[in-house]
């Protein structure tokens, strides 16, 4: 295997992980809290569908991007109201969430569009064309036509190459790995990876982290202290929406042009995994993530492995990622003990 | 009243049910006639569809997808009225049209076009899941290609193993990258939804692409170099317009049944040699000269 | 000295909660410019209104039962089994296995061989994670959820590479010999002399899962296994305090949940379809959570919260069958009946309460 | 802060009071835990507060602090009314809390626990840098040393109450509530505390003690209140009555308040121990050569300071040690050999042996609290004979058994249905011990078997024991309460860092000797040391 070859696939990782980055942040910041999420699939299906709508409609990826937050923000909103007002239990507000938007993404996607669930594709073509069309003409009243068609010709995310990569490239080893690698992702990486460090400082450098911590593993503590564990837990929840919005904008607008049903595939429960498997903690899930992103990445580089004596069957390079999950958590993570108030809803009186 | 039920992957499906549901709706805009149409919600209701639809008088009734066989071979008999058709599957009863197609033919040709196109000599391959129907479309592409460009290379990759695999556009276009970083020039997408996903990461890397099923060449005008499309269209607007013929009909390239779609969208790529390759082919698997093997007659690809 | 009265709170609260979600449904029905009467009713008459919809809904409830079942056993001995996916559908391969290689004559005797296939292997598929948890403290969520993936991925080698007759285009098993096909209640109708539920798909697994509850009644609260399963389940320390071997109890809890997934195989794999398909089990492993959930962990709660989601699957199919409302929609009205009565049910039962309580202080 | 409440002086008998309440009431659902409560308490004085299990105190000390809301009642502070809707409120109305059950996070420094709610700004670091200035102030002046770096987990629980006295005067607690602050200290312990509360009177603040424990009451407060079923029966002036009356007014009947029993006549030996030891899994060594003899009718009490080695010695008898440890030495119960590793190390095996065993935490480890009192009853016996035949249990059998065990003990409500939780602290500890005793074990393991209970139900707890003494039984009684140990035992073993600092007789011994066995000293050994280690860990 050359250098190449693994910058490629360290390439494939960061974009793989991204978006299993931001929903294991987002499950960190509500669990931390005290609140089990497992309406993160739910969220980043919801978040992907709506940035991709409004993209298309719009022409224009940040508004894309805002409706995503808000989509993911909605579900947050019932899943708060569901755990914290009513305590009722997180585990089945979840998964009636992740149901949710498995329904209503198709649904209003045939309703506005009548592709199937699916949006249009957000490369500039007819298909395009015809949804924004009417916001461009609505949109030149205001900004005049030139203004207009500038702020309706991005619909998706593009590629940022950073400074330097190609000065770089030829410095050995630093150099390929910066300017492939490291350069030439959609902003919406960055945004993410900056989101460990900032978490990290959150968490454990800030008031409100502080709190958010205490909430979870005590929220008596927090109560007696004078503090709104409501509050604290709705922020927390919030946030998580936040993340779930920027996760599933990057699936739709970022990774691919546009949205298809389902098209979470299940990334939502490996951000779970990787959070347990990061035992709720921000480095941790940025190394819990990268490694299910490269193996991933390795198994689609590898489709067939030829042992010579036998050559290892597709299926069985696709699930392994699943397997070598579970052989790493045998052997070296151990017991992870989630926060201790997570999953029971405060009650005070009965 | 003819009668269309459509397989679990819906009639949006970008793939064949949403060529089928194009036919339907070509030959009711044609006739002004009016169809049934049913989307499958379960396995379980496989029977029930068929049942209902062949009680309620609806004849013929035309149904997508391998996975009706078994139970079409158990209902056909007790309804020696109605006529069916299936779709991608043989099932041999009196009353029953089996309607197949040679993906392997219209593979082979895509295999040709890729092989002219290829600068690097090496082209890619991806498949929804590794089932049967999907290694045809994979070894006729290999055939065509290596029969063209035979010390060429074919990069092969499947999205996954659930359901969840015909749905998947971001593995699709990791996967489509994951090939371009291999070398590969043009790759070919035979896997459902997830197929936008890998003609957008080709689009965005600079590379072609190839559609399956339906003509997906408008997706990316200028990038796809062409679609193998399989016309289920045509076999379903056939059936309804002229009654189902019991036996076997196989939709082959003499057939029109398969091809690749060669239209404004993808002109400016088509060179003079291409089309002429192309040409070549397509006439001597029509006259037999080429024999394009059939991965389900014996389960191997007799190319690598 | 309870704030209101038993009845109440198990009858009368998740029925304003249903009536509830049933309200949002008809919102979103009619956002979508649809009528909400047309689709109650379709869905009604379709599941409910003729011994042939509730053929199907009885059908769809058996699935559930058996995933409801083995998701609460594990619930019970506080593990989260989100395996039941895999572990049913490692049980259709037991029930294919058994019944394409041995020879049996009859349905009597396939039934319980098929059984003990079913159940040994979606045991078989539970007992790594449960071993991993007790042994190793790998968390049974990620687990299960992994080897839901792993079994799809074994599942499709098989049924391509190895149980796929030669020159099938289907990736499926052959059929099962006619001899092992099950009774349908249909025929057992007729059999009593009335026509009911003609060319339905429920069989006699029916009243296996009936049976299942039960037994998982008697097992959880009537048992000394059940017992240690709930006692650990409450609170670790105080199992180790009894004697009770929290190994021992995560492993067995989990054969059972594993086992009671499997032979959901019974019914989809060995009832209806006669053989095994690629993704037989179609998600009844994950709606098994949402019937445990909602059934409050009770084998009663599950019968019935099986036979709810029974109704919204059959109901809802009929509505995609037959109307041109997209059959998502049923997966939103599943996901507001679960959010209603699963997460939303102190909404209701708090009014409820306090309600209760003025009537007794006046009362009193 | 400290100089300007000393120059405030004694309070006037004209100056307001410092609490009052007036007409406060507060129902859980169906249960009146308050009903019209009025109380007045002086400024600078220390009030106590008894009453039984669930007769409302901790509710009422919590609406004073705002953790509920009163649902009828006027609160003055100061002479002025105030509206307490939160703990915030409370705080900077000077009012601190130390709670019955802690309100710590565990997982927390003890700086981060003191400043949570309190920060300074946005940011922690300025606000912990000044925490640990007036912790370092704070333990000077009140002799409340604890490791502000010290992650509370890993304290004990003498040093997590010190957090908890900590973060309320960090938080310039003019008036200190304390809701059963030495149901979990040793007797020194328990003293420093006193001395602690004695110095912030000194200083004009009041202090509300609650407590079960009538010495306490006698020794440190000047006034006293009885609650009984939610009401407050009586408020007194300490110097005016005497801990009978006390006793008497709470619980509505006259309480023996000291052990009676007779001299035991000791039989055969029933346990014998010899240089057991143990290491944990996390490499430390707890036991460290323990040798014990009991004989059949006699209660050998083992005093120590908590997390000295008693509860790796009562888990590892009961047949659980701890996960990852390792055991050696040799066990030997009716002079049969016990394993103390493999499968026939288990709790199970040890009840079928005769050994019985109420543990220390009936909350954690000897209920389920969700659980029903019969089937908390059948808990750890469940596999029984008589309790069902087979794989089945039989529930009738089990109820008739467990009716007669709450009845004979006295369980209230005598209700088989009520789940644990629902049951007051004594109420659960007599639901253990009925299960223990009555099994009527060769060997009875206790630890701290009236921690947190009311005078009534100690006494009644106690009587059973030693029934079951003279019924020629051996009993092994693990306490921190010197009280306790002195009145019951037959024999005192004092346990320090894992070793049995000595045996002493309970007639010739004093508590004071006791104290310093307690601490590792021996007793002709010179200076005493300092009682309270830094940290306990
Ligand atoms: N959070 C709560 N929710 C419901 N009921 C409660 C709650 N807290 C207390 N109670 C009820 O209020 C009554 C008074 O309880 P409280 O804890 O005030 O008693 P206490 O005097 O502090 O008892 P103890 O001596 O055991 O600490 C109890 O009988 C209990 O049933
Ligand atoms: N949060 C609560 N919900 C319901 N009941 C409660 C709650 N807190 C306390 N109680 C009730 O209050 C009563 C007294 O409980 P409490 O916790 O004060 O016991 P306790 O005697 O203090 O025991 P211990 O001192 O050992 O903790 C019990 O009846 C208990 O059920
Ligand atoms: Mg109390
Ligand atoms: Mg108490």
């Amino acid at each position: 295997m050359d250098l190449n070859t693994v910058l490629q696939i360290l390439d494939s990782a960061v974009r793989l992980m991204t978006p299993l980055l931001l929903a294991c942040l987002a499950g960190l910041y509500s669990e931390r809290a005290g609140v089990f999420d497992i309406g993160l699939e739910g969220k980043m299906l919801m978040a992907a569908f709506s940035a991709a709508t409004v993209a298309a409609l719009t022409g224009n990826v940040w508004l894309g991007a805002v409706a995503g937050l808000l989509g993911a923000l909605m579900l947050s909103a019932v899943h708060g109201v569901a755990s914290i007002t009513f305590r009722g239990n997180q585990l089945i507000s979840g998964v009636s969430i992740n149901f949710l938007a498995s329904g209503l993404t198709v649904l209003l996607g045939q309703k506005i569009f009548g592709l199937g669930g699916r949006t249009p594709s957000l490369t500039p073509g007819a298909e395009l064309e015809a949804q924004v069309t009417p916001f461009r003409a609505w949109l030149s009243g205001i900004t005049g036509p030139d203004g207009a068609a500038a702020l309706t010709a991005t619909p998706r995310f593009g590629e940022i190459t950073l400074p330097f990569a190609d000065a770089l490239r030829g410095v050995p080893v630093i150099g390929p790995l910066y300017a492939e690698v490291i350069s030439g992702h959609s902003i919406l990486v960055y945004v993410a990876f900056l989101m460990v460090p900032l978490t990290w400082w959150v968490l454990y450098r800030t008031r409100f982290g502080l709190r958010l911590r205490a909430v979870g593993e005590n929220p008596a503590s927090v109560d007696t202290a004078g503090v709104s564990v409501t509050r604290l837990r709705f922020a927390a929840v919030a946030i998580a929406g936040l993340l779930c919005g920027l996760a599933g904008a990057y699936l739709a607008t970022g990774l691919s042009a546009g949205f298809v049903k389902e098209m979470t595939a299940g990334r939502g429960f490996i951000a779970l995994a990787a959070l347990i498997f990061a035992k709720w903690r921000p480095w941790g899930a940025l190394g819990a993530t990268f490694l299910f992103g490269l193996l991933e990445a390795v198994a689609n580089r590898y489709p067939n492995l030829d042992l010579g004596v036998i050559t290892v069957p597709s299926m069985f390079m696709n699930a392994l990622p699943y397997i070598l999950t579970v052989i790493i958590l045998a052997g070296f993570v151990g017991r992870a003990i989630p926060p201790r108030a997570g999953g029971e809803p405060y009650v005070k009186e009965r | 009243e003819p009668a269309l039920i459509f397989d679990l992957g819906g009639k949006f499906d970008k793939s064949f049910n949403e060529a089928a549901f194009t036919g339907a709706k070509r030959w009711a805009e044609e006739t002004g006639g009016t169809y049934k149409e049913l989307e499958m919600q379960s396995e379980a209701q496989r029977e029930q569809a068929l049942r209902r639809l062949a009680e309620t008088g609806a004849n013929p009734i035309v149904m997508t997808g391998f996975a009706f066989g078994d139970v079409l071979n158990q209902v056909a008999p007790d309804y020696p009225d109605t006529q069916f058709a299936i779709i991608d599957m043989v099932v041999e009863q009196p009353n029953v049209q089996s309607i197949v197609f040679t993906e392997e033919q219209g593979s082979y040709l895509a295999g040709i076009m890729a092989a002219q196109a290829s600068k690097s000599g090496t082209v890619g391959f991806i498949g929804g899941m590794d089932i049967p129907l999907i290694h045809k479309f994979e070894c006729g592409f290999a055939q065509g290609f290596k029969a063209a460009k035979a010390d060429g290379k074919v990069l092969i990759n499947y999205t996954g193993t659930t359901p969840a695999a015909w749905n998947d556009p971001v593995k699709g276009g990791e996967l489509a990258k994951a090939q371009i970083s291999q070398g590969a020039d043009v790759i070919y997408a035979a896997a459902g939804g997830t197929g936008i996903g890998i003609l957008q990461a080709a689009a965005d890397g600079g590379i072609l692409s190839i559609g399956v099923d339906s003509n997906q060449n408008h997706l990316h005008p200028g990038k796809v170099l062409t679609s193998m499309v399989k016309r289920v269209d045509n076999a379903v607007y056939d059936a309804f317009k002229n009654g189902v013929q019991p036996g076997v009909k196989v939709m082959d390239l003499k057939a029109e049944g398969v091809d690749v779609a060669i239209d404004d969208n993808n002109k400016p790529l088509i060179t003079p040699e291409m089309q002429a390759a192309v040409d070549d082919a397509r006439a001597k698997i029509a006259s037999g000269e080429i024999a394009v093997h059939d991965y389900m007659t014996d389960n191997a690809c007799p190319v690598q | 000295m309870t704030k209101m009265p038993k009845w109440a709170d198990v009858i009368l609260t998740p029925l304003i909660s249903l009536v509830l979600a049933m309200a949002i449904s008809a919102l979103v029905i009619l956002a979508i410019g649809e009528s909400p009467m047309v689709a109650l009713t379709t869905m009604i008459d379709g599941a409910l209104g003729s011994s042939y919809g509730w053929g199907f809904t009885l059908y769809y409830a058996t699935n559930f039962i058996f995933t409801g079942l083995a998701v609460m056993v594990a619930y019970h001995a506080s593990l989260f089994n989100i395996g039941g996916e895999g572990q049913a559908a490692m049980g259709g391969l037991g029930v294919a296995l058994v019944l394409l290689s041995l020879p049996l004559p009859h349905w009597a005797l396939a039934l319980p061989a098929a059984m003990i296939g079913a159940a040994l292997f979606g045991a078989a598929w539970a007992l790594i994670p449960a071993w991993l948890q007790a042994k190793r403290g790998s968390h049974i969520v990620i687990t299960t959820i992994m080897f839901n993936f792993i079994a799809a991925a074994l599942l499709n080698y098989v049924l391509v590479n190895l149980l796929r007759p030669v020159g099938s285009m289907d990736p499926a098993s052959a059929r099962f010999p006619d001899a092992t096909h099950l009774p349908k209640l249909s025929d057992m109708a007729l059999a009593l002399g009335f026509e009911w539920g003609k060319n339905t798909p429920v069989n006699i697994s029916f009243f296996v899962a009936v049976i299942a509850c039960v037994l998982v009644w008697l097992l959880i609260w009537r048992s000394r296994l059940g017992f240690e399963i709930r006692a650990f389940g409450k609170s670790e320390p105080a199992a180790l305090y009894a004697g009770i071997n929290p190994v021992r109890i995560t492993v067995i809890a989990m054969l059972i949940s594993g086992g009671l997934a499997g032979l959901m195989a019974i019914n989809n794999v060995m009832g209806e379809a006669e053989r095994l398909v690629l993704n037989a089990v179609e998600g009844a492993g994950f709606i098994g959570i949402a019937v445990a959930l909602m059934g409050r962990n009770h084998p009663l709660g599950v019968f019935l919260a099986a036979l709810l989601f029974g109704f919204l699957y059959q109901g809802g199919g009929e509505l995609a069958l037959w109307t041109s409302i997209p059959r998502e929609l049923i997966i939103v009205i599943q996901a507001l009946v679960i959010l209603f009565t699963g997460a939303l049910d102190n909404m209701v039962r708090m009014p409820l309460e306090r309600m209760f309580m003025a009537l007794r202080k006046r009362g009193a | 802060m400290a100089a300007e409440t000393q120059t405030r002086g004694r309070p006037e008998t004209a100056a307001p009071a410092a609490i009052e309440l007036r007409g406060i009431s507060k129902a859980f659902g169906p249960v009146q835990a308050n009903r019209d409560i009025h109380l007045r308490v002086e400024r600078g004085t220390i009030h106590g507060i008894i009453g039984e299990n669930g007769a409302g105190k901790s509710t009422l000390m919590s609406i004073l602090y705002g953790f509920y809301k009163p649902d009828a009642g006027e609160i003055l502070v100061g002479g002025r009314p105030l509206t307490i809707t939160d703990s915030q409120t409370a705080i900077r109305a000077g009012i601190g809390m130390v709670f019955q059950h802690f309100k710590l996070v565990p997982n927390f420094t003890v700086l981060e626990n003191v400043i949570l709610g309190v920060e300074e700004g946005r940011l922690l670091r300025p606000s912990l840098s000044k925490a640990r200035g007036v912790l370092k102030r704070l333990a000077q002046d009140y002799e409340l040393h604890v490791d502000p770096d010290a992650v509370v987990e890993n304290l004990s629980v003498g040093h997590q109450q010190r957090v908890e006295i900590l973060k309320a005067l960090y938080r310039r607690a003019d008036i200190l509530i304390l809701d059963e602050p030495t149901g979990v200290l040793t007797p020194a312990e328990a003293d420093h505390l006193f001395r602690i509360l004695e110095g912030l009177r000194a200083e004009g603040k009041t202090i509300i003690l609650i407590t079960h424990k009538l010495r306490e009451i006698m020794e440190i407060t000047d006034t006293v209140s009885v609650m009984r079923r939610g009401e407050m029966v009586a408020s007194v002036r300490t110097a005016d009555t005497s801990p009978e009356q006390l006793a008497e007014l709470m619980v509505g009947r006259k309480v023996l308040l000291n052990v009676q029993k007779a001299p035991a006549r000791p039989g055969k030996p029933v346990l014998e121990i010899r240089d057991l030891r143990m290491v944990d899994a996390s490499g430390v060594e707890r036991l460290r050569g323990i040798g014990l003899d009991i004989r059949a009718g006699e209660i050998l009490g083992i005093a120590g300071v908590s997390g000295n080695g008693q509860t790796q010695l009562l888990e590892i008898l009961g047949g659980y040690p701890e996960k990852g440890s390792t055991v050696s030495g040799e066990v030997r119960v009716n002079g049969a050999p016990l394993p103390l590793t493999g499968a026939g190390c288990n709790a199970a095996e040890r009840r079928r042996k005769g050994v019985g065993h109420i543990p220390e935490d009936r909350q954690a480890e000897g209920l389920i609290m969700d659980f029903s009192a019969w089937e908390n009853v059948a808990f750890g016996y469940h596999d029984a004979p008589e309790y069902g035949r087979g794989p089945l249990m039989d529930r009738d059998a089990i109820r008739r058994d467990a009716e007669g065990k709450i009845r004979r003990f006295d369980v209230r409500p005598p209700d088989c249905d009520l789940a644990a939780r629902n049951f007051s602290g004594g109420n659960q500890q007599k639901i253990v011990v009925a299960r223990e005793i009555e099994r009527n074990p060769d060997l009875l393991l206790i630890g701290q078997p009236t921690r947190g209970v009311d005078i009534g139900a100690i006494e009644f707890i106690h009587k059973r024991i030693v029934e079951l003494r003279d019924a020629g039984k051996a009993i092994l009684l693990v306490s921190v309460e010197l009280d306790e140990i002195m009145s019951l035992s037959d024999r005192i073993a004092v346990m320090f860092d894992g070793r049995i600092m000595g045996e002493r007789l309970p007639g010739q011994t004093t508590t004071g000797e006791l104290g310093l066995l307690m601490a590792g000293v021996d007793a002709d050994a010179t200076p005493p040391p300092k009682i309270f280690p830094e940290k306990c860990e």
